[in-house]
């Protein structure tokens, strides 16, 4: 028996449509789960005081500074290793075993638990290299922790640019490395964000790698050499230590605020600079 | 664009590694037990505030990493609630800073107000796993415990002795997350960190006594575990004063209220 | 007469399948060379040849030899990107790359280092009106060039090639998906062009080789089957094989 | 003018490359360092196929976790990966981009919540609802799963929608002129082009689902126990390093790490299955 296509049209839009509002509701709870427990606590004091009498009072000053200096760190370190490598993957080397070698061992490394990456850490950063714990240290733990997902994502957007650009690049006279810069990796963009995003988004909401590598003293940083907390890590303690369920849920709702408006941003920003391209 | 970038990360990392200013302040690191962590930052405020020329630093990840961060000298201090310090650390100094009262709790919906000993014993080990073979309603026991090898854990055990796990029962491995899965649970049973009891778990006597601050400091209550500072070599200098403040009457006053026993 | 193009038993292999087979022959400056052969014929694997773009294909090997201009492209120190500046090339189907019109233009001059606006300007204006696109375009340059139509992507892909100062320009069946009016506009371009630049046309469309080239050339199964003057191949040709082709009889 | 010259690039781009990829290879190096002296100690065999799992009495068995690992997975993938493969087609076909620009960063925000809040949301909220509907004591497989799922949407939604968005939109008029609907053309042309982003989505999201912790050790209750249903409590091999790492020391800390190791190759095969299965179905499509 044949089913009419505008049946299965239907069924489908249906199903579709479905798990994307199943997916959606998820999303809208978990945020306003959040948010509800939160955001009594959230004012002007709270985002710019310091924590007081073991976080049951005061604010969360210290870590608002510990999740920018973090993740950016990490970000900075990871974002260019990530994207060159997987340019070098997909432009300057020819599929062969070591190629899929390598791409077979990131994936497998992206399933290393983020404990692993913070054990790892704290021996060969904290302790060998006698970073002890700290922004350097945590940064660059983290950057090794999300330096798959950069690898994968970028080469999937690089492998997404069509091939006639590159012909079209490669004749009229560029080097690999001005197709690269010029066409490659304008048009990977989308791609190479969402890989970012979703980079920033494990390192700000990472804790296990992070309280072995950066720490979680509440001073203020005066150096990449000093220890520093970040809200995910704070919520850690408030909440698993059970010291202050409304502190911690005022930390985690500060977070996914900020969180929404670095995306949000973000991708204004890539819109308009692809806008302005084209 | 490309190069721009790359320039300004570059220049943020120089200007992150010159940042480095106004130090020479003597500096002292803690780190290891989570349970002890909030404490000893309440402890170092208000030593930094007597003592402005000492930067105390404290970090969590577990009292292991308490004792090998001694050891290794990524910190001076290290803090552990191990009952039985492990061979890494028998070259360093211990002392004894405060104690803690081990909960036994239950959902606030159990009628249940008290257990003995044995029968504390029975229901971890799977020999009764109903309430009503301790006098409650007609419901399967949810026994919640903590991770092998907890501080909280091994006290709890050695205390109530013979002690053998039920094989199904529930393992979570912080005090706060235990106060939530019976808070969230009427058939529960845990135990946890006498000072984290609040509105949402009831705790219950051990063989009618009370797990109160008063009864365990009067040594009637019997479930209580010791927590360490563990410092490779003798005391000496700005550690040992720190030591020493919170061994005063004001460090055990403030470990006090806030919920951990003195340590004598 | 001078001679940009020599090739000498030139073997073409693409994952040990031969698809050139011995071609040898000599293709002069300022000429249009129209190149026709059925489909798989190898014609445009021979263009491609000619500026190295079959290296990008994995698994492409050659033997014998191409020089231009007297030296052999394909030995090891030869620079690959001066040659493709020097031998342009525009592809079957029109792919502006997804900036302006003028960025489009701009590309390859900007990419040898040309920054002077000025300069750049005129460039733009010079080669979009040897691509007969400058009144269609002039006051839009800005604007995508993804939004101009088939016809008038395929004469910027043109004009961009031009605004490199070539001196051999490839074109592989440029007019395949184009109406006659474009069609008919890139041909009268192309006869223009011959006069300062060596033009080599792959075409399906044997009546368009007839109609703007000097020489054609006629590929067979990887083979150069017969290379002449383009009245003589259509009037009459040598081998039966190119009389079969050109009169419809296969292909 | 030119800085550096091309071959310089690519030597700069190669040992970039090879930086990051020794970086990788050193944190796996690190784990078997440190757990595979142990495994040659105590005896693979006994580690791998015992049950009994008592530190305290040296007793050092993981198969129960070596199965929960694999149930888990299983688990999160069938929650995370239809649903988000199928919310990308949906907000890619059927959504207008003025929609998705909003949509898809707000998704992205779910990968940013720190792992202990969807552990405590899944004690608070999900087991109480498993345990009043099903039954058993709530923190189970079960709820690992359903956690699990939901934090690998994001990986899976944000990375297919790019590849589906990348799919030239000329395939699709190409479809769809030939009298195909939407839908056919989802099935036929556009999940065909996007294959490889697709599945690239759902290895990197199974990589997070092996690799998360804390949630995990909040919500699927941690008894070494080989499950005999979904609402049984399992602990699986993460939770295992992650629950008792912060008090371990001498074997039982290696022992960890071994854990660590056999993980590492737990992964190592899921991978390979995943991409050989997927790909396998993917082709037939």
């Amino acid at each position: 028996m044949r089913i009419h296509p505008r049946y299965t049209q239907g069924g489908a839009v249906a199903v579709l449509g479905g798990a994307t509002i199943l997916t959606l509701m998820i999303l809208v709870f978990i945020i306003f789960f959040i948010l509800e427990k939160g955001l009594p606590v959230i004012n002007l004091n709270f985002l710019t005081s310091n924590p007081e009498d073991m976080g049951r009072a005061g604010g969360i000053f210290p870590t608002l500074i510990g999740t920018i200096l973090l993740p950016l760190l990490a970000i900075i370190i990871a974002t260019p290793l990530g994207i060159f490598t997987s340019v070098y993957l997909s432009e300057y080397t020819k599929e062969t075993k070591v190629t899929k070698v390598i791409r077979f061992g990131t994936d497998c490394l992206a399933g290393i638990p983020s404990i692993i990456f913070g054990l790892f850490g704290y021996i060969f950063f904290v302790i060998t290299l006698g970073f002890g714990w700290s922004i350097i240290s945590g940064g660059l733990t983290l950057a090794v922790m999300i330096l798959p997902t950069i690898i994968r994502t970028s080469e999937e957007a690089i492998k997404s640019v069509p091939k006639s650009y590159r012909e079209v690049s490669f004749s009229l006279g560029a080097t690999s490395w001005q197709t690269v810069k010029k066409v490659i990796l304008p048009n990977a963009l989308p791609g190479i964000v969402t890989g970012i995003m979703l980079s920033v988004g494990r390192s700000i909401g990472e804790t296990a790698a992070v309280i072995f590598t950066a720490g979680s003293s509440l001073r203020i940083p005066s150096s990449v050499f000093d220890s520093t907390r970040t809200m995910a890590v704070h919520f850690y303690i408030l909440a698993r230590e059970g010291i202050s369920a409304e502190n911690a849920y005022g930390t985690a709702a500060t977070l996914i605020i900020a969180v929404l408006i670095v995306n949000l941003s973000a991708y204004w920003l890539m819109n308009r600079f692809i806008a302005k391209r084209s | 664009m490309l190069k721009r970038i790359l320039l300004l990360s570059f220049v943020f990392i120089i200007s992150l590694i010159i940042w480095n200013c106004g130090k020479g302040k003597t500096s002292i690191t803690l780190a290891g037990s989570t349970a002890f962590q909030p404490f000893a930052e309440k402890l170092a405020d208000q030593y930094m505030a007597i003592h402005p020329e000492v930067a105390i630093t404290v970090q969590g990840g577990g009292s292991a990493v308490g004792v090998q961060s001694a050891n290794s000298g990524a910190a001076q201090i290290g803090m552990a609630d191990l009952v039985k310090l492990p061979e890494e650390a028998k070259a360093l100094t211990a002392t004894v800073v405060a104690k803690d009262g081990i909960a036994i709790v239950v959902n606030p919906q159990n009628k249940i107000t008290n257990l003995t000993t044995d029968q504390v014993r029975d229901i971890f080990n799977g020999k009764i796993n109903n309430w009503k073979e301790v006098g409650g309603v007609d419901a399967p026991i949810t026994v919640v415990s903590r991770e092998a090898g907890s501080g909280t854990r091994s006290s709890f055990e050695q205390i109530v002795g013979n002690i053998n796990l039920k094989k199904d029962a529930l393992i979570q491995d912080s005090n706060g997350t235990i106060r939530e899965t019976v808070a969230n649970d009427a058939n529960s049973v845990g135990y946890l960190s006498h000072g984290l009891i609040n509105e949402k778990i009831k705790p219950l006597k051990v063989d009618d006594q009370e797990c109160t601050t008063e009864s365990i400091i009067a040594g009637k209550y019997k479930l209580v575990r010791p927590i360490f500072l563990l410092v490779k070599g003798n005391l000496e200098g700005e550690i040992k004063n720190f030591i020493d403040f919170i061994l005063s009457s004001e460090g055990q006053q403030t470990i006090k209220s806030n919920g951990l026993l003195p340590a004598k | 007469m001078n001679i940009k193009f020599h090739i000498q038993d030139l073997n073409f292999y693409f994952n040990n399948n031969k698809v050139l087979k011995l071609i040898n022959f000599e293709i002069p400056a300022n000429i249009i060379l129209g190149i026709i052969g059925p489909s798989g014929s190898g014609k445009t694997t021979f263009l491609r040849a000619l500026n190295r773009m079959n290296d990008l294909e994995s698994g492409s090997r050659i033997e014998g030899q191409i020089l231009f201009d007297g030296e052999d492209i394909y030995s090891s120190d030869y620079d690959v990107v001066a040659l493709r500046k020097r031998v342009g090339m525009v592809f079957a189907m029109p792919v502006p790359l997804p900036m302006s019109i003028y960025d489009n233009i701009v590309y390859g001059p900007r990419l040898s280092g040309v920054n002077d606006k000025k300069r750049l300007d005129v460039l733009v204006e010079k080669s979009l009106t040897a691509a007969y696109l400058w009144d269609e375009v002039k006051d839009r340059l800005k604007t995508s060039a993804m939004r101009l139509s088939g016809g008038q992507q395929q004469r910027l892909c043109l004009a961009r090639v031009l605004a490199m100062e070539p001196e051999v320009i490839l074109l592989d069946e440029p007019c395949s998906g184009l109406d006659p009016i474009s069609t008919a506009k890139i041909e009268d371009a192309l006869t223009e062009l011959k006069k300062e630049y060596t033009i080599i046309l792959v075409t399906n469309n044997t009546k368009q080789a007839a109609r703007v080239s000097d020489y054609t050339a006629f590929f067979l199964m990887g083979d150069l089957i017969e290379v002449g003057n383009t009245g003589q191949i259509f009037t009459s040709p040598n081998k039966t094989e190119t009389n079969d082709y050109i009169t419809g009889r296969f292909g | 003018m030119k800085l550096i010259s091309e071959k310089g690039v690519k030597r700069l781009l190669m040992i970039t490359a090879f930086s990051a990829i020794s970086a990788l290879l050193l944190i796996a190096l690190f784990i078997i360092n440190e757990g595979l002296p142990f495994i040659f100690k105590y005896g693979l065999k006994e580690f791998l196929f015992s049950s009994d799992w008592q530190p305290h009495l040296g007793k050092f068995g993981i198969y129960p976790m070596i199965v929960a690992s694999l149930w888990v997975t299983l688990g999160a993938m069938l929650v995370g990966a239809p649903l988000g493969v199928a919310g990308a087609l949906f907000l890619s076909e059927y959504v207008p981009k003025s929609v998705m620009n909003i949509i898809k960063p707000t998704i992205e925000l779910l990968a940013a919540i720190p792992s202990v809040v969807y552990g405590f949301i899944g004690v608070m909220v999900l087991a109480p609802i498993i345990r009043d509907n099903f039954g058993g004591p709530g923190l189970s497989l079960l709820a690992g799963s359903i956690i699990l799922g939901i934090m690998i949407l994001p990986t899976v939604i944000s990375i297919s929608i790019d590849s589906i968005l990348a799919v030239p939109r000329s395939y699709r008029e190409g479809s769809l002129a030939l009298g195909a609907t939407t839908w056919q053309t989802i099935h036929m042309v556009t999940i065909k082009a996007s294959k490889s982003g697709i599945i690239a989505s759902i290895i990197l999201g199974m990589g997070r689902a092996i690799g998360e912790t804390m949630a995990v050790i909040m919500v699927a209750g941690n008894s070494v126990n080989i499950p005999h249903s979904p609402l049984d409590s399992v602990r699986t091999l993460t939770a295992n390093i992650a629950l008792e790492m912060s008090y371990a020391t001498g074997l039982h800390r290696q022992a960890l790490f071994a854990t660590g190791v056999i993980l590492f190759i737990v992964i190592i095969i899921l991978n390979s299955i995943a991409s050989v299965a997927i790909r396998k179905r993917m082709v037939k499509k």
